[in-house]
């Protein structure tokens, strides 16, 4: 058992200029065989992992990472954490992981900052007004604690933003859910890597899956950069890199990967205490603790490898919080990046069970993927311990693009009259 | 019955001022948008019969004979331009004559607003909402260009050295306007690559 | 930003004066067979992409010019452009053969069909 | 630290000692000259103290002398034109300046969260992972909102900003990025080949260091030559000089944004309507990276105290300002270079030793130095500095590499030091799009190796420092990428004279006597309160990785980007780990180089131009008419025209039943138009749409259904057969764009061999709909010239003509149910038509109507709005338009889908309409029904409202609805829980609400 963080672990060991701090991970060598592996060390990953060891007592896992763990989407997103969605199947998931990021800073003993400040989706056409009407009814049904409000009501909680009504894209109103909010997105890989740890998973860095070996239909182990590894049960939550992984066990996938931008700007005092999304406009922003705004948009339209994306969609997305946010105008952009995004058909993700036994695959979150890590982890840990999809997984199956049950949460993108 | 009322899309926007170049609205331009196939003799043929011109061929080209101008816009569609007063009639004809082969022929002299730029400076004008390289050889006269022209399609016209039209659809006129106006105006002016006075 | 180029027209620009299309050589099943169509078959056309990391094969269209679909063959890592050819042709040989993944499969019978005639 | 004045009698080249300028730092007004930058005039001043700290709010002062600048953050102006976070460093001054310090309070000297430094011990790097977790809820309301309050540097500026920015588009041969000599060399060999050539720095001036490097240039000082190149390449037809413009990205296919401050540094040109900043965006087919080196500074106990400068900062202050840093100062070094900055001090009359970390000192300028009579110390590193608000005096302890720390230390008295670790090339552009580095173990720093695009680097940014070789590479390299060549002709260079400099030997640490780590604050991060320890027990806990490592202390992550933290990092985490520092490995370089405004980036598109309206020819008209506006898509579509004493759902009331008993007028010319014409035409319709238009008479209309390949629908509209082989179709206002395009993509990608051609014509029509019980009677009054007979023009059909002297098109279609015509008009003639409808229908009661009152007309009708009854999720027969879908067909668009299990499932929802119980309620749009009610939720649903209106028809609400197996519950009752509590009871109905035969628009 680890020790454990507190304000008085901290001052015992500020006593001796904390130099007997103990590792947060271990780094373990690979062992020839595990009872399952976990391949892609992203909060996903870890989540799962660590859900596999602590609900269903599985021992003898690893999770293996081809760079450092929590390197890819999950150190690069804008930590929107919110379960406000239109879908019944999207709403179970997404609720269940908000409502587990609650409690996340204390059942890992890690401080994931999970912070529910409120996230507000503005309405700027009338359209759009009457989509999220329509999502607030059902979210009220389903039992979220989420409200239609005022431009006044969203003057009170955002100063900032513009409330010119003639403005090009005037504010409508905005459906708010209070207890949405944000997390430290490093913290929460770190304090499930800590936590998994602590209960005996392998977390293997540097180790780079480079193939999935099958004899007959079943799972039988995997080539890695530091050799093969023996298992039964593989779960792959690789993200942007899932199609060429999965093709290396002849399941052909459907994601395209392409690039998702972020930003943030210099940090100045608070300025925002809340996350706003303008979908309209294709904006959202939010502050961080050290005061920088930090800024998401949408995707660039082509597949994209290279982490670096275009300069025009981040453009556009400044554009619009510029005339969302007037005051940001004379703020300053410190730093841009891209991540790789996994796309599906239906921009839902995927959690399933495939044609090869003991094989598992956990993808296709696309550009939302940290609001659901936690809840995410807890049911493709519960799919791959009993070999059968998790009640709440089960509609993000592959099974459903052949069906036609696809859960399209763009539906308010429709166009109207 | 009385007479017809006819507006142009800017009718109702003052003559700008405070400018870096001119800018005006042209309100007297028929316009006749052509499908065919240049590849499709007998269609070419026929309407060099009736426009007394090859259609061009070369992409982004134009030619014109008297007051008529044929402007290249794809592989098998063109834009002619002629007077407003023309434009009916000479429509009429082109179906005529152009009816037994594969075509279509459309009076759009009311579709599009057309924008005039003259001047020194009128492509750094531009530049500011286009990233066609506007300062190389490819823009001579008559080179005709569609582009994305700050937030809308606009189709680009090279008329003179320094002299520009901008076509965009009518229903964005004024916003085009309005971003020229925004562009030019005289304390924002731009002049790329030539003498500088020396900096500090 | 990438510059595209437009094969029919000879366009050269920004890639907002374009429009990305997805993935190149997309077979419509109903289109030959419209009685005769698996819900697999159906499934593949609609949702199941190649995705390589590397090369790539894609559709554009000349958005601002001459309004013409082409395809593309690039690179997904270097965003390199190794090629523009024609809506209903296939990438020029070499590209075939350099294909790796799902495309090597896909591009095996062409290249066959190729060398017989 | 005493506030006598710091300007030296003699020297600064930059400023003009005739032109004072008046200025203010936190409030105190203060003297300057033209020439100066904020930090020199504040420190000419005898101020050293600049700001405080991110964490530990520890005092502060400058210690760069550019865009490196960590430390001096200023905010400048007030009001709407406050801009935090600057760098005293790149101020300009000008007369009326206002200046402030950030992050302190209540003051800049005495500033109460410097406790932070107190407690400092008990918060090291990652702390706040560790602690502030109980109780739960306190993070959100106690723990955050305290820490947020102390985060953050300057202050945002208040309301919408008054200045202008633009962007512009350049394309270039060759875009030379720094204009120091390298680049200046660059540009001159480029544009001698003829090249459109752009060279762009971040400073006013051009030149580089060219001004504080010594040696000479064909005999001459560096600034000469600089000062010719200068003007000849301002003259030069071909070259585009663009001074204090930073090149800040560099993205695919050598795309770059350049971020000009072009008016901050004078008001006057505000004042005339300059845009104040503007952003380049450059596409150049070749890059030739001039950037340069950035000192590194050297980690030492207490190296943050205000006086303590790199040393090529404290050198231009010395020679640019004619500022001295201080009074007596140190020398703190591990290489040649920062010996000229001795020599200047010395002979500027400041009292100046050196401390060198090297064993051996031996160069020419340490020659230089030991012969002007200064005191050099080799073998020693500052080991401690004394002091708090700025610099007392140093410890200087003996030192060699790889030996244990040596305790014996002299102390020294001082008031600043100048240090110098040595130079990184500034990589980060090289970097931003995928270019390859490599470790030199010379310059104990990366360089660049190779790159993907064409991107070359010359001089100090390729790792180059000598003068002729710079010049030699720079010039080469400007010659070949301009002629695209591999070599280059002969090229005459200057003659290049300059001191030898010896080796620098590495040194990123130098660690206080004693137990190092125990207290002693070695700063690698200057602004995000990163030390050496911080770094040392990131390694220790396992954050092994550097990217670990930069994200648990936050080091490189601050306003700098690591400028000067990054690779000092690297070192230390090389020496505690015994690793070198290529297997440490580098963190990401992102863009942009410096920070640049949001403002820069939006440009003009702001406020009416930030995306674009589009206007019906008739829009002015609704405007005078008071009408309120819907947006649909890009258009403003008049919603209702509320006139004097009434409101909206008067108006809408009022305009619906005008359209029911009388005649009303609807602007519809956003509506979308296409024509569609050639000899497979008809059967192309056939494949697009769902229903059958092979077999449409000419001059009739037929309403079509369009879907996506999922089988949901996209579209609908009424096409036309204008003839044998041409239709004219419309599409929704929202679709016409899309649609066109999307006919164009199936006929050149799938359907090739169809000979169809496809112009979309939405523009060129104004379109309105007549309709009403006497709408016949208007288009008699106008005068019509073809024949109006129910007979001759029936419901569905089609005419062309004349109409009130107008040309028009004429399509007898119906969307309120009522007898309707919809007139087509050439655009210009719009406006007219409109007018002359309105006089003819006068007498007959005409009344405008918007679209509120068309979607009420349309629900009372039962007929669907895509978009309001379908979601992108909805089938034809969900909706209930089954007889729509062919089953004639072999294909079209979408038809295999409808097979898939889900489309053809159970339990799909289907459009119903609703009466509620309570005629007077109108159910809220969107709101569930549910299979049972209960006290609480979660309540499984079971559809939701489309669409809901009140009728004044029908005097009673309507409502259409997506109901689980909706038509066949007919009569069921079903209940709508809403919110507060409310349920309303709604009946299942046949949605079409009125007039159910459809007689009143066949007559």
């Amino acid at each position: 058992m680890k020790s454990r963080y507190s304000i008085f672990s901290l001052a015992r060991n500020a006593m001796n200029y904390h130099k007997d701090w103990e590792r947060a991970w271990r780094s373990p060598a690979p062992k020839a065989e595990y009872d399952a592996v976990i391949v892609g060390a992203g909060g996903h990953g870890l989540a799962t992992a660590y859900y596999l060891a602590k609900n269903h007592k599985m021992a003898n896992i690893a999770i293996l990472e081809k760079g450092w763990l929590g390197g890819g989407n999950t150190g690069r997103n804008t930590t929107i954490i919110r379960s406000n969605y239109l879908q019944d199947a999207s709403i179970a998931i997404y609720e269940l992981a908000r409502s587990l990021y609650e409690g996340r800073s204390q059942e890992l003993n890690y401080n994931v900052m999970f912070s529910p400040r409120g996230v507000l989706m503005l309405c700027q056409t009338e359209h759009e007004l009457r989509a999220f009407k329509r999502t607030a009814h059902a979210n009220r049904l389903a039992g979220l604690d989420c409200r239609m409000i005022s431009p006044a009501e969203v003057k009170e909680i955002v100063p900032i933003i513009n409330d010119d009504p003639n403005c090009r894209y005037p504010i409508l109103g905005a459906y708010y859910q209070p207890r949405g909010g944000t997390a430290r997105h490093d913290a929460v890989a770190w304090g499930y890597a800590r936590g998994a740890d602590a209960l005996g998973v392998d977390i293997i860095q540097n180790c780079e899956v480079t193939g999935i070996t099958r004899e007959g239909g079943k799972v039988v182990g995997l080539e890695t950069s530091r050799g093969l590894i023996k298992t039964k049960k593989v779960g792959v939550v690789t993200a942007g890199n899932v199609s060429t992984l999965m093709q290396t066990a002849g399941v052909r996938m459907p994601i395209e990967s392409l690039c998702l931008q972020a930003l943030v700007s210099e940090p100045i005092k608070p300025v925002i205490d809340c996350v706003v999304m303008a979908n309209t406009v294709h904006g959202y922003i939010s502050q961080s603790d050290k005061g920088e705004l930090v800024i998401g948009g949408g995707t660039d339209p082509y597949n994209n490898y290279s982490q670096r994306g275009s300069f025009p969609s981040l453009e556009h997305t400044v554009t619009a919080l510029v005339e969302t946010f007037p005051i940001i105008s004379r703020l300053r952009m410190l730093r841009m990046w891209g991540g790789i995004v996994d796309m599906t058909g239906d921009r839902s993700p995927i959690i399933s069970k495939t044609d090869v036994e003991g094989l598992y695959v956990n993808c296709g979150w696309g550009t939302g993927g940290f609001k659901a890590i936690p809840g995410s982890g807890c049911v493709f840990a519960d799919t791959i311990a009993h070999d059968r999809p998790h009640p709440i997984a089960e509609p993000f199956g592959l099974s459903r693009f052949a069906e036609g049950r696809l859960i399209d949460e763009s539906v308010a993108a429709a166009v109207a009259h | 019955m009385s007479e017809l009322y006819v507006e142009s899309p800017l009718a109702h926007r003052e003559a700008p001022q405070g400018l870096s170049i001119e800018l005006r609205e042209i309100t007297d331009r028929g316009m006749i948008d052509v499908r065919g196939s240049a590849s499709d003799k007998k269609f070419m043929a026929a309407a060099k019969k009736v426009l007394g011109i090859d259609l061009p061929k070369a992409s982004r080209t134009s030619v014109s004979w008297g007051d008529v101008k044929a402007l290249w816009l794809s592989i098998d569609q063109w834009l002619i331009l002629c007077s407003r007063a023309k434009a009916v009639e000479l429509a009429a004809t082109l179906k005529t004559e152009l009816g037994g082969t594969h075509s279509l022929i459309v009076d759009v002299s009311d579709m599009r607003a057309v924008l005039r730029l003259e001047g020194e400076g009128v492509r750094e004008v531009l530049l500011k909402g286009s990233s066609l390289d506007l300062l190389s050889d490819d823009y001579t006269p008559g080179t005709v260009r569609r582009m994305r022209y700050a937030e809308i399609a606009a189709l680009l016209h090279v008329v003179e050295d320094t002299v520009f039209d901008v076509y965009v659809f009518r229903s964005y006129a004024d916003y085009a306007w309005d971003f020229i106006l925004a562009t030019a105006r005289a304390p924002a002016k731009v002049t790329l690559f030539g003498a500088q006075s020396t900096p500090i | 930003m990438l510059v595209v180029h437009c094969p029919v027209c000879g366009a050269e620009g920004d890639e907002t004066d374009f429009h990305g299309g997805g993935q190149a050589h997309v077979r419509r099943p109903a289109t030959h067979d419209p009685v005769n169509v698996s819900d697999e078959a159906q499934r593949d056309y609609l949702f199941i992409r190649h995705n390589p990391k590397g090369l790539h094969f894609e559709r554009w269209r000349c958005d601002r010019g001459c309004g013409k679909w082409f395809h593309a063959a690039r690179d997904t890592v270097t965003m390199e452009f190794k090629a523009f050819y024609g809506i209903t042709e296939l990438p020029p040989r070499e590209l075939m053969e350099q294909a790796t993944g799902e495309w090597a499969t896909y591009f095996k019978d062409k290249l066959k069909a190729e060398a017989k005639s | 630290m005493s506030n006598k004045p710091y300007r030296l009698a003699q020297g600064g080249s930059r400023i003009d000692r005739t032109k004072k300028v008046h200025f203010s730092f936190d409030g105190k007004q203060l003297n300057g000259f033209a020439g100066d930058t904020l930090a020199s005039a504040v420190m000419a001043n005898g101020t050293k103290l600049f700001g405080r700290s991110f964490k530990y709010h520890r005092p502060r002062g400058v210690v760069g002398l550019g865009s490196e600048e960590m430390n001096a953050l200023i905010g400048v102006g007030d009001g709407s034109r406050h801009e935090p976070n600057l760098r005293a460093t790149q101020i300009e001054l000008f007369d009326g300046l206002q200046a402030v310090s950030q992050n302190r309070w209540p003051s800049l000297a005495f500033d109460v969260g410097s406790l932070n430094s107190k407690v400092s011990r008990f918060i090291p790097g990652g702390f706040y992972y560790k602690t502030f977790m109980w109780p739960q809820r306190f993070w959100k309301h106690v723990y955050e909102p305290l820490i947020r309050k102390a985060a953050g540097l300057g202050h945002a500026p208040e309301g919408r900003d008054p200045d202008a920015y633009e962007n512009i588009h350049v394309h270039c041969d060759v875009l030379v990025v720094g204009g120091g000599v390298a680049g200046l060399a660059a540009a001159e060999s480029a544009a001698a080949t003829g090249a459109r050539v752009i060279l762009a720095d971040e400073n006013p001036q051009f030149g580089g260091l060219a001004d504080i490097a010594g040696g000479s240039l064909d005999g001459k000082p560096q600034t000469a030559w600089v000062a010719e190149k200068v003007s000849s390449l301002a003259a030069a037809e071909n070259v585009h000089l663009l001074p204090r413009t930073t090149v800040v990205g560099h993205w695919h296919h050598n795309y770059l944004m350049l971020f000009e401050r072009a008016a901050d540094h004078d008001p006057a040109l505000l004042r005339e309507g300059a845009p104040r900043h503007r952003l380049w965006k450059v596409r150049a087919k070749q890059v030739i990276l001039a950037s340069g080196a950035i000192e590194r500074p050297i980690a030492f106990a207490n190296n943050d105290r205000p006086g303590i400068m790199l040393a090529s900062a404290a050198r231009a202050m010395v020679e640019r300002y004619g500022v001295s840093p201080g009074v007596e100062g140190i020398v703190f070094t591990n290489n040649d270079d920062a010996y000229q900055t001795a020599l200047v001090l010395k002979a500027a009359g400041i009292g100046v030793r050196v401390v060198d970390s090297r064993g051996r000192a031996e160069g020419a300028l340490v020659e230089k130095a030991r012969a002007a009579g200064i005191e050099v110390a080799v073998s020693s590193v500052v080991s401690a500095v004394e002091g708090n608000l700025g610099v007392t005096a140093v410890r200087v302890a003996a030192y060699r590499k790889g030996q244990g720390r040596v305790i014996t230390e002299r102390k020294i008295s001082c008031d600043f030091i100048a240090m110098s670790g040595g130079f990184n090339p500034a990589l980060h552009l090289w970097c931003h799009n995928g270019g390859k580095i490599k470790f030199d173990d010379g310059l104990q720093s990366f360089r660049p190796d190779r790159h993907q695009d064409p991107v070359t680097a010359v001089g100090a940014a390729n790792g180059t420092f000598a003068l002729a070789d710079i010049i030699a590479e720079a010039s080469t390299a400007g010659e070949m990428v301009a002629k695209r060549k591999t070599k280059a002709a002969k090229v005459k260079l200057p003659k290049a004279e300059q001191d030898v400099q010896k080796p620098l030997e590495a040194l990123w640490f130098a660690p206080a006597t004693g137990k190092y780590n125990e207290g002693n604050k070695h700063f690698i991060d200057f602004q995000n309160d990163v030390t050496v320890a911080d770094l040392e027990l990131a390694q220790r806990e396992g954050y092994e990785s550097v990217e670990h490592t930069k994200r648990y202390t936050t080091f490189g992550m601050a306003t700098d980007q690591g400028k000067t933290s990054n690779l000092n990092g690297l070192g230390v985490l090389s020496d505690a780990t015994g690793k070198s520092i290529p297997e440490i490995g580098v963190t990401t370089f992102r863009p942009p180089y410096t920070p640049f405004s949001f403002g820069s980036i939006a440009g003009v598109l702001t406020k009416n131009l930030f995306l674009p309206i589009r206007r019906t020819p008739i829009y002015q008209w609704h405007a005078d008419k008071g009408a309120t506006f819907e947006p649909v898509g890009q258009w403003r579509r008049a919603y209702t025209y509320t006139g004097p004493g009434e409101d909206k759902h008067g108006s809408i009331n009022r305009e619906i039943l005008a359209v029911r008993h009388k005649v009303g007028l609807l602007d519809a010319s956003t509506l979308g138009k296409i024509e569609i014409k050639g000899p497979d035409a008809a059967e192309f319709l056939d494949r697009v749409y769902t229903n059958m238009f092979s077999t449409l008479k000419v001059g009739k209309c037929r309403y079509g259904l369009m879907m996506n390949e999922l089988g949901f629908l996209t579209d609908d509209g009424v096409t036309v057969r204008l003839g044998e082989d041409h239709f004219l179709m419309h599409t929704t206002s929202g679709g016409a764009d899309r649609i066109a395009a999307w006919l164009e993509e199936w006929l050149q990608t799938e359907w090739t061999h169809y000979k169809v051609f496809v112009t979309p014509v939405t523009e060129q029509w104004a379109q309105f709909a007549i309709a009403g019980p006497r709408a016949r009677n208007v288009l008699a009054k106008l005068g019509a010239d073809f024949d109006l007979s129910h007979d001759g023009f029936p419901h569905m059909s089609f005419k062309e003509g004349k109409l009130g002297g107008y040309p028009v098109r004429v399509y007898r279609i119906s969307f309120s149910g009522e007898q309707s015509y919809e007139v087509a008009t050439p655009a210009s003639m719009g406006r007219g038509l409109w007018n002359a409808i309105l006089d003819a229908g006068k007498e007959l009661g005409i009344e405008p109507y918007g679209t509120e009152a068309l979607h009420v007309l349309r629900a009372e009708k039962g007929f669907i709005v895509i978009g309001d009854e379908t979601d992108g999720t909805t089938t034809p027969i969900d909706v209930g338009l089954d007889g729509l879908v062919s089953k004639k067909k072999a294909d079209f668009i979408g038809k295999r889908s409808l097979e898939q299990s889900y489309l053809k499932g159970p339990d799909r929802k289907q459009l119903v309409g609703l009466l509620t119980e309570e005629p007077t309620d109108v159910l809220p749009d969107g709101a569930y029904a549910v299979k049972q009610v209960k006290d609480k939720p979660p309540m499984e649903m079971i559809g939701q409202v489309t669409s809901s209106y009140h009728s004044p028809t029908l005097e009673r609400s309507i409502a259409m609805a997506l109901i689980q197996n909706g038509r066949a519950r007919m009569g069921e009752t079903l209940s709508f829980p809403i919110e507060g509590g409310k349920v309303i009871r709604a009946k299942i109905v046949d949605p079409v609400f009125y007039d159910k035969e459809g007689a009143r628009q066949n007559v």
